[in-house]
């Protein structure tokens, strides 16, 4: 059996496992080949891997923003720590492990600590629904990019709730900062999403993915509803020039004031798996996701991997681009990032849905040599 | 820059101005005009009004052990200079009328020297400590109070 | 006793006894000890639970042979100081995070909440005024923690230590770990404080 | 004459496009010209002290890195040369903050014990007074400045620690204060002199001697002056100015003036 | 959401230093602030009172830790008033120098601090990396990066270095670039612009009122600037503009401080052309005793007063990197001065903090305050 998809893999594992144990105890061999059990321990094999890659892509991501971050503002970043200051970020998350977690006295218990978890573990759920090449991911699921937004949508919620809990005034500011953007830069994410979704005729991320195999066709329709989309994300992620809610300058440390020890490393970590999780969409919903343009040499779409390599260099090069942005672009104030979102990108948002709407209907326009295949 | 007494005089008497002791030479000033504490308001206004000393820069006190002294300096944009005022205060109860009214800048200024010489500045708009925490009683520019070397000592947290 | 209590005879001498503004904030003064009181909101409640906490973390990690030195390699590699500004030490704070000696090649970030830091850099003269703020941030942060003693003025008060309003040395306040010396000290010296209080976390063990 | 900004600096970016473009491509150029040797100096293994180091840097980067060529002049922890050590308490009598004390170390005649400066570098302010005011050249500043400890008592530097230092022969602070042409000089108030030899016996340069005087004989009616028929006669251009017969005076009769 | 007080401060990174602003708001609106100074107060007028004259010096680079020259140059100036003794000249042209190399270190400092309280990270860095270099300089002549100890009484300690005037132009001819480019930086992107435009407005007549001085009160479009106005050293021999805005707002300060970067560069040109071609003696010839360090001490504590020595009272101004600032000197005849009172220019434009900051956001506050530039070693003395 060829091992092409991380399905393959977890069956391959699932199914060796279930075979050892019923080496060793031969009674159960018979009830543990059950295709639906194999099935259920491949899921959990499945979603482990996936939790394990998530989590060390965000630290890199942390650790190439650090470096990168460094390189603009003429430094070095971390470089001590293992080699290149690879390890630091290891460190780091170990060392707020071992930190005393404590509560504030008028602080709200379950609030305080349900937050930030939830915070986590609903921003790590984008993996479960994020394709990342051909096969590697259940690719049954019809609305999977409506899922991902709504997951990604949850944040501020939770937000609110820790930021609230904490009792801190500075807290409950970045709270509240929090909850306006997000809500204000959901709207015009959603109607940018749907000048995809009217270009690929699809909800499905991996049609969507497929779709722009016509690579450069793709992007000239779809210019608008990037920068908006891309703008969006900013907002939604809490990166500079949009990170008001830790705006260090005039809240402390903004919601996450009160919270030290490994809630706070929930924080940070959280902060990046969205910051992934929101690259990864960009390059799915824009850039081609795993697949390059039709008329690329086809060795370099062929080795092992291929997919993954293509979709996470793409990932790190949007993500340099938000590093590159945070480097050289001052905070906003609150008035004026939500008049940007109400009064700007909206306005932006529908005329991108416009412009897609009118080159689906002239349909035919063959650029470079492609011939779009639109309507899905 | 040159000090010259004669015309700040001569526009005092033009103004009509009280109170005035002595007007002195002073290096780096247009003069050091001396005068009587009691009518310090009205000389005040007469400076910012009738001879253009609009900027107030500082109020400091001076401790003669016998007597003290309280000093305004003052600038002038229009003839670019500096003229200072002072009075000589009682040793006892050192008092005199604030110029806050005048030039709100003397607000912090008279704060800081009533906390630190302790001059008091009469209908002080807001005279509380400044830079010393509440209810500091000492008044440590002084010339009574010394400074000397710490010695060993020991600090205990108390949690109230 | 420094100039908090002088001998001098004042216009309003002040009675013998404690010296207690509204807001607690003086020294109190009473046969050669001095109290600072303090109003921490927070600390108290979590200060003795975080060290039993700690303690018992600690016991467990010294049974560990292997998981005792990755946690003592984590927390050294990685200590965030607070983002305090005292004094004219904090300039050269400041220069030791500039691009110039990049401070954060150690791991050393600045944070500015005390929750999340694990050293307390005193970089300048600590008044009375200012005491009682200190050790509040102090307990505020959590276990385990550091402090470095930047400078003189931490140290030992430095020029400033006859003056009636500064703390001769912050050690009286808080528990110090390394003190740097200078005046203030060079970004590198400071690098070269938090380069010891690694070596000494490591030899500590903690 | 004044230069109004307001004009030159508010006018409104020229392409509405380019509303954020200028930051993005200077920071971008910094990010390419950073790729290749940020200024960042790694320190515990580059030096700044260390001119070969500086020179490669500069040259590499294309930026003046640490132009200081004259980087000796740092004033860092003392070096203090104990045989040269005269003991005239100079650098204690010129600190401003009191840290220097002098300490007793092994080497002078029993009757005058050698004293030499101990200091608290927990107090030190590094100003430069004392190695400026020493007359031998004694006590200089080197250039080290890593003084980080646990212990505060380790950051009291005993004489020996001093010339432990100095024996390592660090780059010492090459400006050395000229002493001005026309000092002051002690003078003496020759009718309160009793004579009583303290400043020659506490003189560290061993530059005054007693002399002589003939002795006046009492108008009459006066008691005989209960006074040792010496004065003394300082010897200007061996006196290094420490005042320390100032000091022991009991009369306070010695001052400084000028001769003339 | 009803009114609320927050303390910002003591630890609070907007502040720069030590002080607490308690801001009352309402939502994100300020309807009242009320400044605590005080926790940095080290008692400096109070302990230069037993300090001889030169021995004050090492006060002043501490005073004000990020213009310590201009502080030194300040106290020198009153100093030499009350004490009767002038300065050569050659080293009255090295203080002027060093004082414009501080203004250049001041304001790229504040230029570093504002940025970063607006969210720029980088041009923090780049501020800070290039200050470096002028305190490299500093170090190259005095000896010290922050704390100089460098000017005395009657002229300053040592000459100029062999080969400083080269390095001086290396690093002024770096730094002219650096400054396009911090512009660009901030100037350049709208976003910076829409953060600071009109806010934080202080007027001409309410800057006068208040005692406001300064990159403040110029850029409200006052022109009074004591090194033209009042000139000490030798300031009536160079040439400079004064820089001026019209605005008073945030943006308009930092654009005087801009210009006031270019003029020093300018200034300093100068002093270096002049300084090459008039050697000569650094420290006036013949100096009293008891002025302190290093020229030996006095002997006994108070043995000068039963001796006939002048008095006199000094008043120097200058133009500090934050405003006008002035030393008042009294010498009664000892070997300490009998009071030394400053005014501190930041003292003055922080106690005008309500009329500039109340009516804006909370989240104007970091600029705001980040354009008064504020120092509070300086504040609370």
């Amino acid at each position: 059996m060829a091992i092409t998809t991380l399905w393959d893999v977890a069956y391959f594992m699932a199914t060796a496992l279930l075979g050892l144990v019923g080496r060793i105890i031969p009674p159960l061999a018979a009830p543990l080949g059950n295709v639906d059990l194999i099935w259920g321990l491949a899921a959990l094999v499945f979603g482990a891997i996936l939790l394990a890659a998530s989590m060390i892509n965000t630290i890199m991501l942390i650790w190439f923003e650090r470096k990168m971050l460094g390189r603009f503002m003429d430094r070095r970043g971390a470089m001590h720590v293992g080699y290149a200051g690879l390890l630091q970020n290891f460190a780091d998350g170990l060392k707020l492990f071992r930190k005393n977690t404590f509560k504030p006295r008028d602080a709200d218990g379950l609030g305080f600590y349900a937050g930030p978890t939830a915070y986590l573990v609903t921003s790590l759920l984008m993996f479960g629904v994020l394709p990342v090449s051909t096969g590697w991911s259940d690719g049954s699921l019809p609305l999977s990019m409506l899922l991902a937004l709504v997951i990604f949508s949850f944040a501020p919620l939770f937000i609110f709730i820790s930021a609230w809990s904490s009792n801190n005034k500075y807290s409950l500011i970045g709270g509240m900062r929090s909850a306006a953007q997000m809500i204000a830069y959901e709207v015009p994410i959603l109607l940018a999403v749907v000048a995809v979704v009217v270009v690929s005729g699809s909800f499905d991320l991996n049609t969507i993915v497929n779709e722009q195999r016509n690579f450069w066709f793709w992007t000239l329709p779809l210019t608008l509803a990037m920068i908006v989309f891309v703008t969006g994300m900013l907002a939604e992620m809490e990166r500079i020039p949009f990170d008001l809610p830790e705006a260090e300058a005039e809240l402390v440390e903004g919601w996450n004031t009160e919270y030290g020890g490994m809630l706070f490393a929930y924080f940070m970590l959280a902060d990046y798996v969205r910051a992934l999780a929101g690259s990864i969409l960009i390059v799915l919903l824009f850039l081609g996701g795993w697949t390059l343009p039709s008329y690329v040499p086809a060795a370099l779409t062929s080795f092992p991997l291929a997919g993954i390599f293509w979709l996470m260099l793409k990932t790190y090069l949007v993500f340099g681009v938000f590093v590159w942005i945070r480097a050289a672009l001052p905070r906003v104030r609150t008035d004026q990032l939500l008049r940007i979102g109400w009064m700007r990108l909206i306005p932006l948002s529908l005329a991108s849905v416009v412009i897609a709407a009118a080159f689906v209907l002239v349909k035919c326009v063959p650029v470079l040599g492609c011939v779009p295949s639109m309507g899905g | 820059m040159e000090s010259n007494p004669e015309d700040i005089r001569a526009q005092l008497t033009a103004a009509g101005a009280v109170g005035v002791l002595a007007v002195e030479p002073f290096d780096g000033a247009a003069a050091r005009v001396k005068f009587a504490p009691e009518s310090a308001a009205a000389l005040f206004q007469v400076f910012r009004d009738a001879l253009g000393f609009t900027h107030l820069s500082t109020v400091g006190g001076i401790d003669w052990v016998t007597r003290y002294e309280v000093f305004y300096l003052l600038w002038s944009d229009a003839t670019k200079r500096y003229v200072i005022l002072s009075a000589d205060l009682d040793a006892k109860t050192p008092h005199i009328e604030t110029a806050s009214p005048t030039w709100p800048s003397a607000n912090w200024h008279e704060r800081e020297a009533w906390e630190l010489v302790g001059i008091h500045f009469d209908h002080h708009p807001d005279l509380r400590h400044l830079l010393m925490p509440d209810g500091y009683q000492f008044h440590p520019l002084q010339r009574a109070f010394k400074l000397h070397e710490p010695e060993e000592l020991e600090v205990k947290v108390r949690h109230v | 006793m420094s100039a908090v209590a002088p001998a001098a005879p004042l216009p309003a001498a002040p009675k013998p006894g404690p010296v207690v503004g509204p807001g607690g904030e003086l020294p109190v003064v009473t046969n050669d000890v001095t109290f600072v009181e303090i109003e921490t909101l927070r600390s108290r409640e979590f200060l003795p639970a975080a060290k039993e906490a700690l303690s018992a973390m600690l016991k467990e990690q010294g049974e560990s042979k292997l998981i005792r030195p990755v946690f003592n390699w984590a927390g050294r590699n990685s200590l965030f100081p607070l983002h305090w500004g005292l004094a004219c030490c904090a300039i050269e704070f400041a220069a030791a995070f500039g691009a110039r000696w990049d401070a954060e090649r150690f791991g050393v970030v600045p944070r500015s909440s005390p929750r999340q830091c694990d050293l307390l850099i005193v970089n300048g003269t600590v008044t009375w005024k200012v005491a009682h703020k200190l050790i509040a941030l102090y307990e505020q942060m959590p276990e385990p923690k550091w402090v470095i003693a930047m400078g003189n003025c931490a140290t030992g008060g430095g020029p400033f230590r006859t003056a009636y309003s500064v703390v001769p040395g912050v050690d009286k306040l808080v528990p110090v770990d390394v003190y740097i010396a200078g005046c203030p000290p060079r970004p590198e010296a400071l690098l070269d404080g938090i380069l010891r209080l690694e070596a000494l976390i490591r030899e500590r063990g903690e | 004459m004044a230069a109004d900004v307001e004009q030159k600096g508010r006018s409104k970016p020229e392409n509405p496009f380019l509303i954020i473009g200028k930051p993005l491509a200077t920071a971008a150029r910094q990010f390419a010209k950073s790729l290749i040797r940020p200024s960042t100096i790694v320190y515990p293994f580059e030096r700044l002290e260390d001119p070969k180091f500086r020179e490669e840097v500069a040259i590499r980067s294309g930026r003046p890195i640490g132009v200081g060529q004259v980087w000796d002049n740092y004033r860092g922890v003392h070096a203090l040369n104990v045989n040269t050590c005269i003991s005239c308490n100079l650098c204690a009598f010129s600190c401003p903050d009191l840290c220097i004390d002098m300490v007793t170390v092994p080497g002078g005649d029993p009757k005058h014990p050698k004293k030499c400066p101990q200091i608290d570098y927990g107090k030190c302010s590094y100003c430069g007074f004392c190695s400026d005011a020493c007359p031998e050249g004694c006590l200089s500043m080197t250039t080290r400045y890593e003084l980080s400890t646990p212990k505060r008592a380790e950051m009291v530097y005993s004489p020996q620690k001093m010339f432990e230092i100095y024996q390592r022969k660090l780059p010492m602070n090459p400006i050395r204060l000229e002493r001005p042409a026309n000092e002051d000089s002690i003078l003496l108030d020759v009718p309160l002199c009793i004579g009583c030899n303290a400043c020659a016996r506490d003189c560290p340069t061993e530059c005054i001697t007693m002399l002589d005087i003939p002795k006046v004989a009492p108008k009459p009616g006066e008691k005989p002056a209960k006074r040792i028929w010496k004065e003394p006669v300082i010897n200007d251009s061996d006196c290094v100015r420490c005042g320390t017969c100032i000091s022991v005076c009991p009369k306070e009769c010695l001052f400084w003036g000028t001769h003339s | 959401m009803s009114e609320m007080w927050i303390n910002m401060g003591p630890q609070h990174p907007m502040t720069h230093g030590l002080w607490n602003l308690r801001v009352r708001i309402d939502g994100e609106m300020i309807l009242d602030v009320d400044p605590e100074m005080g926790y940095l107060h080290r008692g400096i007028e109070k302990i230069s009172e037993d300090r001889h004259y030169n021995e004050v010096i090492t006060l002043m680079d501490r005073t004000c830790y990020v213009a310590g020259m201009a502080w030194e140059h300040l106290y020198i100036q009153a100093a030499e008033k009350a004490l009767g003794i002038t300065a050569p000249e050659r080293a009255e042209w090295i203080r002027m120098m060093s004082e414009e190399f501080q203004r250049l270190a001041s304001h790229i400092m504040w230029y570093a601090a504002f940025v970063q309280d607006l969210g720029l990270m980088s041009p923090f860095l780049y501020g800070m990396r290039d200050r470096d270099l002028i305190l490299d300089l500093f170090q190259a002549y005095t000896g010290g990066r922050l704390t100089y100890e460098y000017m005395r009484v009657g002229g300053v300690r040592n000459d100029l270095p062999e080969g400083f005037p080269k390095q001086a132009r290396e690093v002024l001819d770096w730094l002219e670039p650096r400054l396009v480019e911090y512009d660009r930086l901030c100037m350049g992107s709208d976003i910076f612009r829409s953060r600071c435009d009109g806010l934080g407005v202080l007027k001409e007549s309410d800057c006068v009122r208040l005692g406001v001085t300064g990159p403040m009160l110029r850029s409200a479009g006052s022109k009074r600037d004591i090194r033209k106005d009042r000139p000490y050293s030798r300031y009536s021999q160079v040439e400079f503009d004064v820089a001026t805005a019209d605005a008073g707002d945030v943006t308009g300060r930092y654009l005087v401080r801009m210009e006031e970067m270019r003029q020093s560069i300018r200034i300093i040109r100068q002093t270096l052309d002049w300084l090459d071609h008039h050697p000569g003696p650094v420290i006036a010839d013949h100096l009293p005793r008891w002025l302190g360090a290093p020229y030996a001490p006095v002997g006994r504590e108070g043995y000068l007063l039963k001796r006939n020595y002048p008095k006199g009272v000094g008043l120097s101004a200058i133009e500090e990197p934050h405003g006008e600032a002035c030393a008042y000197v009294v010498n009664e005849g000892g070997e300490h001065p009998y009071r030394v009172k400053f005014r501190s220019p930041v003292f003055a434009n922080l106690s005008a903090c309500s009329h500039y900051l109340v009516g804006y956001r909370v989240a104007d506050i970091p600029p705001i305050m980040g354009s008064v530039d504020v120092c509070v070693g300086e504040v609370d003395r």
